[in-house]
């Protein structure tokens, strides 16, 4: 919506930033590999039988001793590397692309209506907010991950690592919103077309959503690309500290981790693949964050 | 002496280059004040920035001369520009609030300009400080040098900053709006600064402005320019006396004078400047709706405080009080104006009508019916719809991510008056036509439009809302002379045709005059006089009302058009 | 202005209190600390009495509460782990992060703050671009690969820097140092560069960007136009201006750095408060975790309190009323 | 603090301790995983103590480079005439590291500091009746049964110095507080503690007056936790440090291949194996059958060890470094069954016509529970195993977790199959038979660690026989019949035993116990 509005001037802008059209190209491909990697992969990786530790440690083609059937090589569970990282990939996005959504509803939510509302509420509000920042990403994911523990079922506890993942990452990064949304909603509050929604007696829910919002989606935007980036890195970092997904349906992040046994052993491929798929596609859209900052925020360009 | 020749300065953009000012001329000898005035968009600005090699980014010099005295200015290396300026050429900006570094104390910017172009010591440098700073008419030098900006009020601070620029002896200061900010009292004593320095110092002066009171108070000569293009230039008595060029006509026409009120202002009829059309459904539609009688709005010891910043835990803060024991009497179908200065409450008042603030006593009335204040008043008080305002800024009024379309027809939607989508927007539409506007416009955006026109969108809005009060926060104000006389063409036209109550906040007294039945002088949030119009003006009581009207700058009688 | 500082401390306590509650409740999921503490060959009944002579059996209220009475009391009780009193264990590990996270810190301004005026100054110089292209790569490898990267080209393969641990330190007073000797210098810079390549990025977008918009402001534009010298322009007014907000973005931050130095302590065995905090997780050691938890809020809160204090000295406007 | 002194004085150590090549040649520095979480002997009942302070500590008996007993501070041992238990005769001149002399007294004390209820250790004295001082150097073990092994399980019961705990308020161990015996050692052994520095640095210095003849040239000790296995094995190549236990399968060719570094590989006692949830109703986390427990038929069990192929797990996941196991225990522990030594072939064929004999041809999904960190490789082993599985039907829904909360799991009996390691810690069958094999009974402790509760009568019966049985065949007899039945009864799976793999500087000579034990008196340094 707000890009529609932007089209000509973003559009133009686009153009003309090679790194801006080589980003969106790395991760639009990386994106269309993940969204579609059940009919692009050769094999399921979290399809059991459909692999075999027999064809474990397998090298890339290029190497000697390589099974050309597997053009990057297998990892050490004979699990062929492109499809674990498009797999991998698509895992990552959705945990990163569902959390950014939460902290987005959550954090914007609250900063629109301590903006709005300002006062009393506005400081509990930010107090939370400072909790919360005290609280370091990876105690919020062992919270989360704990309570899920204590109050789940054992059975659905293992399918909804994802969700606890997710909701972790999510809570850690909802404070950005939160403060972002905040601020910008106090410079709108003294606009005056907010004045005059709220002279005609509109609803504070109206005022917020229908007028405020799309006037502060701008630096939300460019918020959301940093975030996904920092939501898949976190999602690595809580993976190699441990409170990650299991082995057995891996994220980027996860891959990764498993990867770090292999550092020294020769079987490089097993880390720096999907090491340089990770980076490539955080790359990626960190540039396109900053694209974006540039077309939002015409006077720094 | 300045002498400018054919210049043009363009800004090469993705759409191809963009000239913003085109043959140029202009010449300013020592000692001369040279007024440079136009509208927004007329370039006036980009001669004074080319003048001291400051254009900003993709902007350059694409032809003509540039030289002060016998210095090309054309010539210089970025380093030799640097030393220039300062030394020979400085500049005043408009905003005296931020055109000082708020970090470091009056004396460190002035001794740091100082001795940036003369090999001097800290004391002596120092020395000369204090000496300008007197000249310039700040009390006490020696010690309020050592003040922050922050410590200095508005009109002190632009004192500061000409001390800034005039610190080095510089040979030409172009003064890019140095009073707009300010208010009338403030601005006539920089005005004298300015033309005192000219006189004793042999300074030469471009003072870039909008305002052609100023022009005609203190400049020696004048050019008029307008969309990048010389009108018009020679001394100010024969330029705005007896202008030869239709624009500068045009421009004079649109100025609302203060000594006398007239009846409507000439403008020139062009695409989208037109005033009222009359006769269609949207004119017809509010007809319709004007079940009610005309309705006034009275106020009674009405008080606003705001709590003060909180400096101690023991001692309750003190109370700003921004209104005190203000009455006034809207009279039902005429129009109120409220003058002030800047911080005078004016704003205030109105937020306190419309429900935003909530005033700690006092007694509102919209006809007989008690208005609640702040809010004790619901979302559904008929007064929500019965009150309308049209805002100081077109920019930030209408809601940059909505439709006009969207802009228009909410207030028909959410008052409950047209059930029907398309309904809505006809009527949208027919009311862009009766302020004037295509009604092709439904479906652009805020930004595809001007100032002038988002003010006539904006009063559109408040008219789809069938209003029976309609508060006028500074509507002109940031609108150019020209399109400001359109605008209040136009609010005169809509008042006498649906016999709306007005109330006019401004700050222009001319202004003032040319629309109110009735003007109170508001000030520390007191009222200082009220009266009918006619009367205040012409045989004002309060002193206070008496130095504004002195001050304010006035063309000569004989310059004004028949009004 | 005392005013304001207590009003800061209130709400700091409201803060403090918060995370303690929130940690509190995190315990009870982590994992069982009795199977952590007691042996293979250790009977059940035997695993029953420990957790009860801990009050692990108590209702969680009755816990907090103790909790919370005790450490205000001073009394931050005794690690299940090592027997040994909280307190003196994390305050042990207190220098050895701090000394991190500051030394991180100021090699992220030393390098950030310039890089950030140069690519504002030069917003299109190739220099500039290929400081943001390198950085932005930089902050999107996860920590722990630079970390474990860097061990292995300057430890292993170089051999120039250690791989592990703080190198010599000095006990100065209590606080154990590695800043006075060589060895703790050079133990000190893998994990410095690690944990603060991301402030350095942060730091360094941060200044570009507020010194493009500083640069554009009137007072600038006056100062030019005054002649001011450039060098004077860009430092003392640009670059003085700018670090108003980037303090307040660098406070914040520092929160984070001391928090993250969980994953950079892990890597490079560094023994600060970030690993006994892994270390105390694994074994479920609830206590340590508390406090950790606590002190880190502390951290934040007092950083927060510095950096408000640091703009009163920055900002004249905070400081000297209108005369 | 009391440990403040110690501390400080291990500055002047550290600073030395990386100039890599100018340290003195006798200065041993290691790392392993976890620090010992106290020093006192008594306290936690874990290897990472117990295998540290056996430097500083010691037993009335002790292990040697092969794992069997010798004389420690009993100089012999014979069973009590007419009762239960042992009579162990003492060392004389033996002092503690203070110079304290060491006498019955000295044990009387320790074992009642060990037994008391704030001990973890207090297991090892569960069939003691009653211990008595004979004189100054002789002291009566009487046990409720005959108990022929009760010397073998005393090894690691280490011997404090009466006065010394008393006189520092430590007599019994620190149970929710720290006391001196927490940070501060005194022991007979080879070494003492010169600095502690938990979770960052031990120095440990030689025990001058140590009544053994010195095996090793260490003047001084350093040890580092190093958590993170990438790291610690980058410390190992910068030259940082000499030793480590252990390093990561996957790396052994690295070191090996440097020149200067030499890595030694050994079979720990430990087996892994899969256990099952003998005594459930139904699966737990089985989408398709829900209604029974086909892990309750011998069939599907045996077909689970059929789908495991031990070859493909050695050569991938562990390049050859594993020894396949057909028992609880490895071969060489006392009590091993020669008899049967054959376990399930890899036979996928075979795995998929028992289930369907069984009555589910195409097998049915259920929970497996694996540990992350406890042992070697779990995480990925319990991968593999799956895909296993999978290929023969058994379709395992793998769940993966710490320790912290894996225990407690395996404790609520919330798995269908799980993931277990089991080394004996008195080196015996028995200890696997009583803890693993026999049914549940609190009352008794026996099973603690069936969580499965595996339970045949038979087995019941025959753990307090070879308890209390004497003679070595009769005994082996029996262990042999258990091994038997729960073989033929797929109580377990025993997968393989655990290498040990420590890597070191090519200038250190060192033991590889069995029991992944560093003792620093038989290193020497080049």
């Amino acid at each position: 919506m707000v890009a529609f509005l932007k089209r000509y001037e973003g559009l133009w802008l686009f153009v003309h930033s090679p790194a801006a059209i080589i980003a969106a190209i790395v991760a639009v491909l990386i994106m269309i590999g993940a969204v579609f990697a059940p009919w692009i992969a050769q094999v399921n990786p979290y399809d059991l039988s459909s692999f075999s530790l027999f064809d474990g440690l397998l090298p890339p083609v290029w190497q000697e001793g390589a099974n050309p059937q597997y053009l990057l090589g297998t990892d050490d569970q004979g699990r062929d590397m492109i499809s674990s990282i498009l797999y991998g990939a698509r895992l990552s996005l959705i945990i990163g692309l569902a959390a950014l959504t939460i902290a987005a509803v959550l954090g914007v939510g609250l900063g629109l209506a301590a903006g709005y509302y300002g006062g009393r509420f506005d400081a509990i509000v930010m107090r939370i907010a400072d909790v919360q920042l005290a609280l370091p990403a990876i105690l919020t994911a062992l919270l989360i991950d704990g309570i899920a523990r204590g109050i789940l079922p054992a059975s659905m506890q293992q399918d909804l690592r994802v969700a606890v993942l997710t909701l972790a990452i999510a809570l850690s990064l909802w404070v950005n919103f939160a403060r972002t949304a905040r601020a910008s909603t106090f410079v709108q509050m003294n606009k005056e077309y907010v004045q005059a929604a709220i002279m005609m007696g509109q609803r504070p829910s109206r005022v917020m959503f229908v007028h405020i919002l799309p006037n502060i989606l701008g630096p939300l935007l460019v918020i959301m690309t940093v975030d996904l980036a920092s939501a898949i890195l976190l999602e690595a970092t809580l993976s190699f500290l441990g409170i990650g997904l299991p082995a057995d349906s891996p994220s980027l992040g996860t891959l990764i981790r498993i990867g770090m046994q292999f550092l020294l052993s020769g079987e490089w491929w097993i880390l720096w693949i999907p090491t340089l798929f990770l980076v490539a596609l955080v790359v990626s859209i960190n540039i396109l964050g900053d694209f974006l900052r540039d077309v939002f925020n015409p006077r720094l360009r | 002496m300045l002498v400018i020749k054919d210049l043009a300065v363009k800004f090469p953009s993705r759409f191809g280059e963009f000239t913003a000012i085109e043959d140029v001329d202009m010449t300013i000898k020592p000692g001369e004040i040279h007024g440079l005035v136009g509208e927004s968009g007329a370039g006036k600005s980009t001669v004074g920035a080319a003048v001291i090699g400051l254009l900003s980014a993709p902007g350059y010099i694409a032809n003509g001369e540039l030289s002060l005295g016998d210095t090309n200015l054309r010539n210089l290396t970025p380093d030799q520009a640097h030393e220039i300026r300062g030394d020979r050429i400085s500049m005043i900006f408009q905003d005296p609030q931020t055109s000082l570094n708020p970090l470091m104390t009056i004396e460190d910017q002035l001794i740091e300009t100082i001795q940036a172009h003369s090999n001097v010591s800290d004391s002596a440098a120092r020395k000369r400080a204090v000496d300008l700073l007197e000249e310039i008419g700040i009390k006490n030098a020696a010690e309020r040098i050592k003040a922050y900006p922050h410590q200095f009020s508005g009109g002190m601070r632009q004192r500061v900053v000409i001390a800034l620029a005039i610190c080095t002896d510089p040979e030409l200061i172009i003064a890019d709006e140095p009073t707009t900010a300010l208010d009338v009292a403030v601005q006539s004593q920089v005005l004298d600064l300015i033309r005192r320095l000219a006189r004793d110092r042999q300074i030469a002066f471009m003072l870039i402005t909008h305002d052609i009171g100023v022009i005609a108070q203190i400049a020696d000569r004048v050019t008029v320019m307008r969309k990048g293009k010389v009108m018009e230039t020679g001394d100010t008595p024969q330029v705005l006396g007896a202008p030869t060029h239709p624009y500068t006509q045009a421009l004079m026409d649109a100025v609302p004078p203060l000594d006398h009120r007239i009846a409507r202002f000439r403008v020139p009829e062009e695409e989208g400047t037109a005033g009222v059309v009359t006769g269609n459904t949207a004119e017809k539609w509010l007809l319709e709706g004007q079940q009610y009688a005309l309705t006034g709005l009275t106020l009674q010891d009405l008080c606003v405080r705001f709590a003060g910043p909180r400096t101690s835990l023991f001692r309750k803060p003190e109370p700003y009080v921004a209104l005190r024991d203000v009455n006034l009497d809207v009279r039902p179908g005429s129009i109120m104006g409220l003058v002030g200065e800047s911080g005078s409450g004016k704003s205030t008042l109105a937020k306190a009508i419309t429900g935003l603030i909530t005033p700690s006593s006092g007694v509102m009335r919209l006809g007989d019916e008690i208005l609640p204040a702040g809010k004790a008043r619901s979302r559904h008080h008929p007064s929500r719809q019965l009150v309308q305002m049209v805002f100081q800024d077109p920019y930030s009024s209408l809601n940059s991510r909505h439709r006009i379309g969207a802009i228009l027809t909410e207030p028909l939607w959410f008052y409950g008056f047209v059930q029907d989508a398309k309904e809505r927007e006809r009527l949208a539409a027919a009311m862009l036509e009766l302020v004037g506007m295509a009604p092709d416009a439904i479906d652009k955006y805020p930004h595809q439009f001007s100032g002038g026109q988002r003010q006539r969108i904006a009063v559109a809005r408040a008219l789809l809302a069938r209003p029976r009060f309609l508060i006028c926060d500074e509507p002109t104000s940031a609108l150019d002379v020209s399109i400001q006389a359109e605008i209040l063409n136009l609010l005169k036209d809509l008042q006498s045709m649906f016999g709306l109550t007005i109330l006019f906040i401004s700050h222009n007294l001319a202004v003032v005059r040319q629309m109110a039945d009735d003007t109170a002088v508001l000030r520390n949030g007191v009222i200082e006089e009220m009266g009918a119009t006619e009367d205040l003006f012409a045989r004002p009581k309060a002193d206070y009302t008496q130095t504004l009207l002195s001050l304010t700058p006035v063309m000569p009688r004989e310059w004004q058009s028949a009004g | 202005m005392v005013y304001f500082i207590l009003k800061r401390l209130v709400q700091s306590v409201f803060v403090m209190l918060a995370v303690a509650f929130l940690a509190f409740s995190l315990f009870r999921f982590v994992g069982d600390p009795i199977t952590q503490m007691t042996g293979v060959e250790t009977s059940v009944a035997d695993q029953e009495r420990l957790r009860e002579e801990l009050g692990l059996n108590d209702p969680f209220i009755f816990q907090f509460m103790r909790f919370t009475t005790d450490m205000l009391q001073g009394d931050f009780g005794f690690s299940y782990r090592t027997r040994q009193p909280v307190a003196e264990m994390i305050t042990d590990r207190i220098p050895a992060t701090l000394e991190l996270g500051i030394v991180a810190l100021l090699i992220s301004l030393a390098v950030g703050i310039p890089a950030g005026v140069y690519t504002a100054l030069r917003p299109k110089g190739f220099a500039t671009q290929a400081i943001l292209m390198t950085t932005l790569v930089g902050v999107s490898i996860p920590t722990f690969v630079i970390g474990i990267m860097l061990i292995f080209v300057f430890g292993v393969q170089l051999g120039w820097l250690p791989t592990f641990g703080r190198g010599g330190t000095v006990q100065i007073g209590g606080w154990e140092s590695s800043l006075f000797t060589i060895e703790g210098w050079r133990a000190l810079l893998l994990p410095a560069i690690t944990l603060g390549v991301y402030q350095l990025t942060l730091t360094m977008r941060l200044v570009r960007a507020e010194m493009m918009e500083v640069m554009r402001s009137d007072y600038i534009r006056f100062a030019m136009a005054r002649g001011v010298p450039m060098r004077k322009l860009h430092y003392r007014h640009a670059l003085a201006n700018t670090m108003v907000p980037v303090i307040t973005i660098i406070g914040l931050q520092f929160g984070g750095v001391i928090a993250f130095s969980i994953v950079t302590e892990s890597v490079f065995q560094w023994p600060g408060m970030g690993l006994l905090f892994l270390e105390s997780i694994r074994f479920v050691d609830i206590p340590v975790m508390g406090v950790y938890l606590v002190v880190i809020a502390f951290f934040f809160v007092l950083v927060n309190l510095i950096v408000d204090l640091l703009y009163v000295a920055i900002d004249p406007r905070l400081r000297v009323k209108d005369v | 603090m009391t440990h403040g002194n110690l501390r400080k004085s291990a500055l002047l150590g550290s600073a030395l301790a990386f100039c890599a090549l100018g340290a003195s040649a006798e200065t041993l520095r290691w790392a392993s995983t976890t620090d010992p979480q106290t020093m006192d002997p008594h306290a936690v009942n874990s290897a990472p103590v117990l295998s540290f302070l056996n430097n500083v500590y010691e037993g009335l008996v002790r292990r040697g480079q092969d794992m069997s007993i010798e004389p420690s501070l009993a100089t012999s041992w014979e069973p009590l005439e007419g009762e239960n238990g042992w009579r162990f005769n003492l060392r004389e001149g033996v002092t503690f590291q203070d110079g304290a002399a060491f006498t019955a007294e000295d044990v009387m004390f320790s074992y009642q500091r060990a037994s008391n209820e704030a001990a973890d250790v207090r297991s090892w004295f569960a069939p003691v009746s009653e211990v008595r001082v004979v004189d100054d150097f002789t002291i009566d073990f009487v046990t409720t049964a005959p108990n022929p092994l009760f010397p073998d399980s005393i090894a690691n019961f280490m011997i404090l110095d009466k006065d010394w705990a008393e006189s520092n308020d430590a007599a019994l161990p620190a149970r929710d507080a720290e006391n001196f015996a927490t940070m501060n050692v005194n022991g007979t052994g080879p070494f003492t503690v010169a600095s502690r520095d938990p979770g960052v640095r031990t120095t440990l210095v030689p025990n001058e007056a140590w009544w053994d003849d010195a095996q090793h040239n260490v003047t001084e000790a350093v040890f580092t936790p190093i958590g993170n296995s990438a790291t610690g094995l980058a410390a190992l190549l910068s030259g940082e440090i000499d030793f480590i236990q252990p390093i990561p399968l996957q790396d052994v060719a690295q070191v090996e291949g440097r020149d200067g570094f030499k890595v030694l590989e050994g079979e720990e006692t430990r087996v892994i194996m899969f256990g099952f949830g003998h005594e459930h109703d139904t699966l737990l986390y089985s989408t398709d059958v829900t209604d029974t427990n086909p892990f309750s038929d011998p069939r599907v069990r045996q077909a689970a060890g059929h789908a495991i192929d031990i070859d493909s797990i050695d050569r991938v996941l562990f390049r050859g470094k594993i020894e396949a196991a057909n028992q609880l225990v490895p071969a060489g522990i006392s009590g091993y069954s020669e008899a049967n030594q054959n376990r399930p072939a890899y036979d996928p064929d075979r795995a998929r016509a028992l289930l369907a004999e069984a009555g589910y041809p195409d097998g049915f999904s259920f929970g497996l529970k694996c540990p992350n960190d406890r042992y070697i490789n779990d995480e990925a082993l319990c991968r593999a195993a799956a895909s296993m599985f999978a290929a023969v039907g058994l379709d395992a829904e793998l769940s993966t977790g710490p320790v912290r909360d894996y225990w407690p799991q395996l404790r609520e009996d919330d798995f269908d199959m799980y993931l277990l390691g089991w080394s004996p810690g008195t080196f015996d069958m028995e200890h696997p038979i009583r803890f693993l094999l026999h049914s549940q009974d609190d009352e008794k402790k026996l099973g603690s660690w069936n969580f499965g509760n595996y339970s045949n009568a038979r087995v019941d019966e025959l753990l307090p026989q070879i308890q209390q049985e004497i003679d070595p065949a009769a005994r082996q007899a029996m262990i042999d019949e258990v091994v038997g039945i729960t073989q033929e009864e797929v109580a377990y799976i025993p997968l393989y035993t655990q290498p040990l793999i420590w890597a070191a500087k090519d200038n250190v000579d060192l033991t590889q116990r069995a029991d992944n034990f560093f003792m620093l008196r038989w290193v020497t340094v080049n």
